[in-house]
């Protein structure tokens, strides 16, 4: 089958799977929606895994690419609705594809007992369909609709259960920051159409000037940061990640998928995509690398004090998102994507993890009343070990690949620098501390649980995706082994070579191995002190955390509030522009603006009313009229 | 008194000034009248002083189309006559006298 | 008025004896009227006083003069004195309008009045035997007599009388409506004549010529004996304009107005005295009228029947000698004037023929009812006479009569 | 000296302005009724003064003898007991309609001063009688090619007026309806 027929099945097959579930939605039959669901996002897996078939063997092809109709065709603007799979959107469609269809299989049991399952699937089949748009778009404007489209499909299933107030409030919350990070998308592809007259990417990198500008008012600059801010609204970065802790409102598979593996790695897919022009603006990278690296340690810290299972997964994905940041900050494109690959594994592997925990502890989510699960959950306890080993960075698994790799390159890239190594080698100690705090408190150490609640091992359709996870999250790895560990070049790296430059216009980096090696063993020893540190103090002896508190007491309260980051944006920004609306509406409104068309009204009121006297019916006085105007006429003709 | 012929000799301009001072005779009769009866009388009176200037400027330019005009006008003013008595008549009718200000009730 | 001094005073002098000769005739009616009536009653009528009672006519004359001028209480004193007057003006005016004998041509001579008063020297000039010579004659005589419904609602409006303004209003009503039937009658003949001028419509009917009819082409002219009136060209309209006539005048079948048992004399009721004698003389007026008319049209005019005009002129210069006796001072006209003199004979015969129908007419139909009146007036002489002007246009048409 | 033709214009005019005065300045209907009679003949006598017999003549026939009988005939109908102001009240109404058509009066007379300030005369008319037979004819000859259409909507109309009016005149209700 050609080309053509593929990318259309893979694109419909959500959108078909959405109709359905959603003229359906009243039913209360999960396991048949689900099923519909799953069924068409495997339908688009196997179509990708087809079309991506192409890109390799004997007569490989570069890219793979399909156009259905002249979307727009405006004047200067020729937008086809054109889609392609290069080496890029190859990794990112099977990660999507293949993680969702797991993620649709563990919602099937999920769900099951919810008394709107045919909604649920619809939402989450029509955000499949928006996120394959934003990957495989071949110009930035479907990328933008799919954009949209992941935007609002966020804010449906965060706001699934909408009749809870706040859970309503996450969604707009979660909705509106991405607003505003899109409307600097936007900006970027006006400026970027403005410079080069075309949108779609291809012909943009065709296009690029080859001389990298100097300074920060340089024309490509500016549409690296503002395409920096559409991804920080969307990948959750400092100015705009308070949506995603926010957004674990929605189900947990719902976080799983969007909130993990996919919609929040499209800020980073996007930066990819274009990594051409962000070299052409080393400014603008060293501003994606530093934001990155302080998100990184920024959210790190919160997740120490959090209770909440599902916040803590959400701060370790915000820090985690920091780490891609860095790297592509610092022009390690392919070492981003990579960590993004892997981090959707054991990230998603987790999430449903705590799904399962969730599930199993009838709607629980506080840890502070679990403890001790690995007896009652022994597969969904395998799992999470396997997903915390990957996340900490234990090299057989694939954290430890993709995250060495960024830090390395944080270190060695031309672009990079030693703080920013630092600040990365630190975060990644704290991530192992609470990841391994986590794990202490739900799995290991006594049982806090409440009586009433007797948890039960999942059912067969939500351990089946874990386990395939956990293996993805071991096996994951080893595609990207770095060439001084696995002997050969890196596969990864020989994948993205025509598609991902190097930023060899700033200066060689550093090629030592022993630094290398260094390095690495560095990072690795960090995460096993941290680790051991925190199995000591939630296990061994559990009073330990509550003293350190009372000594570090501000320290604690101020990271435990998130730094009053929420309050801050409300105090800043939010209320006085409410107290400001209303003020105007008080003063101006009501005295001026209402005060002016009353007016208006008596005054034309008033000319009618004398008006109205002329007509009263004497006729004689009709003819007085005329004669006076005739008379006054005559007169002027005449004059 | 000297009367000099010439100004005396009938010309086209007696007849109009005539026929005006007759049209703001009937023009001041309908402004100022209350009867309705009367008011149609000044009317056909301006009308009469219409038709004069028409036969003058008829007699002058020596073509006959004044007095097919005259001739329309003629009809006009009986069909109108006519139609105004008839109304008069119902407002007699109802009002038992006729005045001008009884329309006013036809007003919307 | 005419074109300088002499035919002005000519003019007026005219009007002076037309109106002269209009109430002289009423008491010879009025005493005819009485003879015929008596005499169609199978009685004498008034014979004591003077030969045939011809004297009657000078009592009736001196009892309305002496009768005493009563105006009523709450009359109008405009209206009521107004009224009789009115009566007169349009009678007037119309015979005026109608030509009476042949215009006769003086030549130019200085004039003296009865041979010794001179009168001073004057052009040549055409004597006409009528009023003045309007050009479009007929429609001044209708113009003239749809005058006459004022004198009879002055009449009644002004005796404050409601009987009297009642009849007023059916008077003038019915003057009104059969005006219209007169005005349609007339235009089947005048399409026929082809002129307004009453000269022309007269030289039409010269005897001289027999009464020709052409129809498709071919001509068939009539007996010797049929004189070259204008009732045989249109009979129905001369039928419908002479009853039309009747109505105009109030004359009996139609006298409606004035008959009513509360309306006893109509609309001129609270009128006694020589008030009352100028409403006779309005009325005999329009009746001259309407027979001058009649003759005018219908019956040749002037023209003495068997006799063309050129024959009557020839016997007169012959028989001139024979009076040349009276050698008057403007004898060279006198052929001329004898001439007219005959034709305004015939004229007066023709009239006073009609009028004698109208008394006659007057003593023999009854009265009709004010609805039946009306009916006739509007239901069937407007008809008949549309029928007939579209009769005769249908027959120019065809007669292709030489226009 | 004054032609008899200039006399008689300017007595009938003098003639017929007065008595258009009278029609709208007598107080009681009837008599303007009657001033309106007098002024229709006076007119009638103008058309006459300017050689249009024909239209004299219609004018004495439709104006003078069908239309004023009408009004008359009405007005008398009315019999209108108590004399109501003749005049409407309002002193600047009728203040602003005196000065309106004294106004009017003076544009029209000196926009007729002013373009016929040169004294057009008339051209003689051909002799007496037969002049105005042509000019009949020729009148008659323009209204039934030139005009016919405007004749045959006269006629028309006519039609309608009468229906109109005599519809008019049957509405019952009023003083005198009696339920039949």
């Amino acid at each position: 089958m050609n080309n053509q027929v593929l990318f259309a099945i893979l694109l419909l097959a959500p959108l078909v799977g959405f109709l359905i579930n959603g003229f359906r939605w009243k039913s209360h039959n999960a396991t048949l929606a689900g099923t519909i669901a799953t069924a068409m996002v495997f339908i688009s897996f196997l179509c990708s895994l087809g079309l991506v078939s192409q890109l390799f063997g004997a007569n490989a092809v570069p890219s793979v690419g399909a156009k259905f109709f002249d979307w727009i065709n405006v004047g200067g603007l020729q937008v086809p609705a054109a889609f392609v799979i290069d080496h890029i959107s190859a990794i990112m469609v099977l990660v999507v594809t293949g993680v969702g269809t797991l993620i649709h299989l563990f919602s099937v049991g999920y769900m099951s007992h919810d008394e709107r399952p045919a909604k649920y699937f619809a939402y989450l089949n029509l955000f499949l369909f928006n996120m394959l748009l934003l990957i495989l778009g071949e110009n930035l404007l479907l990328m933008f609709v799919g954009w949209e489209g992941v935007g609002l499909c966020s804010y449906l299933l965060i706001g699934f259960w909408f009749t809870d107030a706040d859970k309503a409030a996450a969604g707009m919350k979660a909705f509106i920051t991405n607003r505003i990070g899109d409307a600097g998308f936007l900006l970027g592809i006006f400026t970027l159409f403005f410079l080069f007259g075309t949108v779609s990417f291809s012909e943009i990198i065709a296009r690029l000037p080859n001389l990298a500008e100097v300074g920060w008012s340089g024309p490509i600059t500016l549409a690296c940061l503002f395409l920096f801010v559409g991804a920080t609204g969307k990948s959750a970065q400092i100015p705009l990640y308070v949506w995603l802790p926010d957004a674990m409102a929605g189900p947990t598979p719902v976080s799983a998928l969007i909130h993990a593996a996919t919609m929040v790695t499209a800020g980073v897919y996007m930066i990819v995509r274009l990594n051409p022009l962000f070299l052409l603006a080393p400014n603008a990278l060293h501003v994606v690398a530093t934001v990155g690296c302080a998100t990184a340690f920024f959210a790190a810290t919160i997740g120490l004090t959090q209770w909440d299972i599902k916040k803590i997964l959400a701060y370790s994905t915000v820090s985690q998102l920091g780490y891609m940041f860095l790297a592509c900050g610092v022009g390690a494109f392919g070492a981003g994507l990579f960590h993004v690959m892997t981090h959707a594994f054991f990230k998603a592997l987790m999430f449903l993890g705590s799904g399962s925990v969730i599930h199993a502890m009838h709607e629980e989510q506080d840890v502070r009343k679990m403890g001790g699960l690995r007896k009652y959950l022994p597969i969904t306890h395998a799992t999470f070990l396997i997903g915390w080993l990957a996340i900490i960075g234990i090299p057989p698994f694939a954290g430890f690949f993709s995250k060495d790799e960024i830090l390395w390159q944080s270190f060695s890239s031309p672009l990079g620098n030693k703080v920013l190594w630092i600040f990365g080698v630190a975060t990644a100690g704290l991530t192992s501390f609470y990841m391994t705090r986590l794990m202490c408190l739900t799995f290991w150490g006594k049982s806090r649980v409440s009586k009433d609640v007797h948890p039960h091992e999942a059912p067969a359709v939500m351990w089946i995706p874990l386990a395939v996870l956990a293996v993805l999250s071991t096996v994951g790895g080893w595609i990207g082994i770095p060439a001084v560990i696995g002997g050969g070049d890196n596969w990864l790296e020989r994948w993205f070579e025509g598609v991902i430059r190097e930023p060899s216009a700033f200066g060689e980096p550093i090629h030592s191995h022993t630094l290398e090696w260094s390095a690495m063993g560095i990072s690795l020893s960090l995460a096993v002190i941290m680790a051991t540190l925190a199995y000591t103090f939630y296990v061994s002896n559990p009073s330990l955390p509550g003293r350190l508190t009372q000594k570090f007491h501000g320290l604690y309260r101020l990271i435990y509030n998130k730094y009053f980051v929420d309050e801050f944006y409300f105090g800043s920004l939010i209320n006085p522009l409410v107290d400001a609306s209303k003020g105007l509406w008080a003063y101006v409104d009501v005295n001026f603006i209402d005060r002016t068309t009353y007016v208006i009204g008596d005054v034309v009121r008033g000319v009618g009313s004398t008006a109205k006297s002329i007509q009263n019916g004497n006729m004689q006085q009709y003819a007085m009229y005329i004669a006076l105007g005739l008379a006054v006429t005559m007169f002027l003709i005449l004059r | 008194m000297p009367i000099n012929p010439a100004a005396w000799k009938v010309g086209l301009d007696h007849y109009l000034y005539l026929s005006s001072l007759l049209f703001v005779f009937g023009m001041l009769g309908v402004l100022m009248r209350r009867n309705v009866i009367v008011i149609l009388m000044c009317i056909e009176l301006m009308l009469n002083a219409v038709n004069i200037s028409f036969i003058a400027f008829s007699r002058y330019a020596e073509n006959v189309n004044g007095q097919v005009m005259v001739f329309f006008v003629m009809t006009i003013a009986a069909a109108e006559a006519a139609v105004g008595l008839a109304l008069a008549v119902t407002v007699f009718k109802k009002f038992r006298e006729v005045n001008i200000r009884f329309f006013e009730h036809l007003k919307g | 008025m005419g074109k300088d001094g002499l035919e002005i005073t000519l003019n007026i002098v005219k009007m002076l004896v037309i109106f002269l000769v209009m109430v002289q005739l009423v008491p010879v009616l009025v005493w005819l009227e009485r003879r015929v009536s008596a005499f169609m009653q199978n009685r004498f009528g008034p014979n004591r006083v003077g030969p045939l009672g011809l004297i009657q006519l000078l009592a009736d004359a001196v009892k309305f003069l002496f009768k005493e001028p009563f105006f009523p209480e709450k009359g109008m004193a405009v209206m009521y004195y107004g009224a009789p007057i009115m009566a007169l003006i349009p009678g007037a005016l119309a015979l005026a309008a109608i030509p009476l004998g042949t215009p006769f041509h003086l030549e130019e001579a200085d004039w003296n009045l009865f041979g010794f008063i001179p009168l001073g020297h004057h052009p040549a000039y055409d004597f006409i035997l009528q009023g003045y010579d309007f050009g479009v004659g007929i429609v001044i005589v209708l113009g003239v007599s749809s005058l006459g419904a004022y004198s009879l609602l002055m009449a009644g409006w002004g005796s404050s009388n409601k009987y009297s303004l009642l009849g007023a209003l059916r008077a003038s009503a019915q003057m009104v409506s059969y005006e219209l039937a007169l005005g349609l009658s007339l235009v089947g003949i005048l399409m026929v004549f082809n002129t307004f001028s009453f000269y022309d419509i007269v030289a039409q009917q010269n005897p001289a010529n027999p009464l020709t009819f052409n129809f498709l082409g071919t001509v068939h002219t009539m007996p010797w004996w049929i004189p070259n009136w204008g009732i045989f060209y249109n009979p129905l309209g001369a039928l419908i304009f002479f009853c039309a006539s009747f109505a105009e005048t109030n004359r009996l079948p139609f006298d409606l107005p004035e008959a009513e048992g509360e309306l006893v004399a109509g609309f001129h009721t609270e009128y006694g005295g020589f008030a009352l004698l100028m409403f006779y003389i309005g009325e005999y007026g329009h009746m001259m009228v309407a027979s001058a008319l009649m003759a005018t049209f219908y019956f040749g005019g002037y023209t003495i029947p068997y006799v063309s005009n050129e024959a009557v002129a020839t016997f007169v210069s012959n028989t001139h000698h024979f009076l040349g006796a009276f050698d008057l001072s403007i004898h060279s006209n006198w052929a001329a004037f004898v001439t007219s003199l005959c034709f305004f004979v015939s004229m007066l015969v023709k009239i006073l023929f009609f009028l004698l129908i109208f008394i006659w007419v007057r003593w023999t139909l009854p009265r009709f009812r004010y609805d039946q009146l009306m009916d006739l007036g509007w239901k069937t002489m407007l008809p008949w006479a549309l029928f007939n002007t579209c009769l005769t246009a249908v027959w120019l048409a065809i007669s292709h009569k030489p226009v | 000296m004054l032609s008899s033709q200039d006399f008689l214009f300017y007595f009938l005019g003098a003639l017929s302005l007065i008595f258009g005065l009278g029609v709208v300045l007598y107080r009681n209907p009837i008599y303007s009724a009657l001033c309106l009679v007098i002024t229709m003949i006076s007119v009638a006598g103008i058309f006459a003064t300017l050689d249009a017999w024909f239209i004299a003549g219609v004018q004495l026939i439709v104006y003078a003898g069908a239309v004023t009988v009408l009004f008359v005939m009405v007005l008398m109908l009315f019999d209108l007991k108590h004399e109501m102001k003749t005049f409407s009240k309002g002193v600047i109404g009728n203040g602003v309609k005196l000065a309106s058509s004294g106004v009017l009066l003076g544009m029209f007379s000196t926009y007729i001063w002013a373009t016929y300030a040169t004294e057009p005369t008339f051209k003689p008319m051909a002799a007496g009688a037969t002049s105005s037979i042509k000019a009949t004819k020729d009148l008659a000859t323009s209204l039934f090619t030139s005009y016919l259409f405007a004749f045959e909507v006269i006629g028309l109309l006519l039609l309608v007026i009468a229906v109109g009016a005599v519809t008019l005149s049957r509405i019952t209700g009023g003083t005198h309806h009696h339920a039949d």
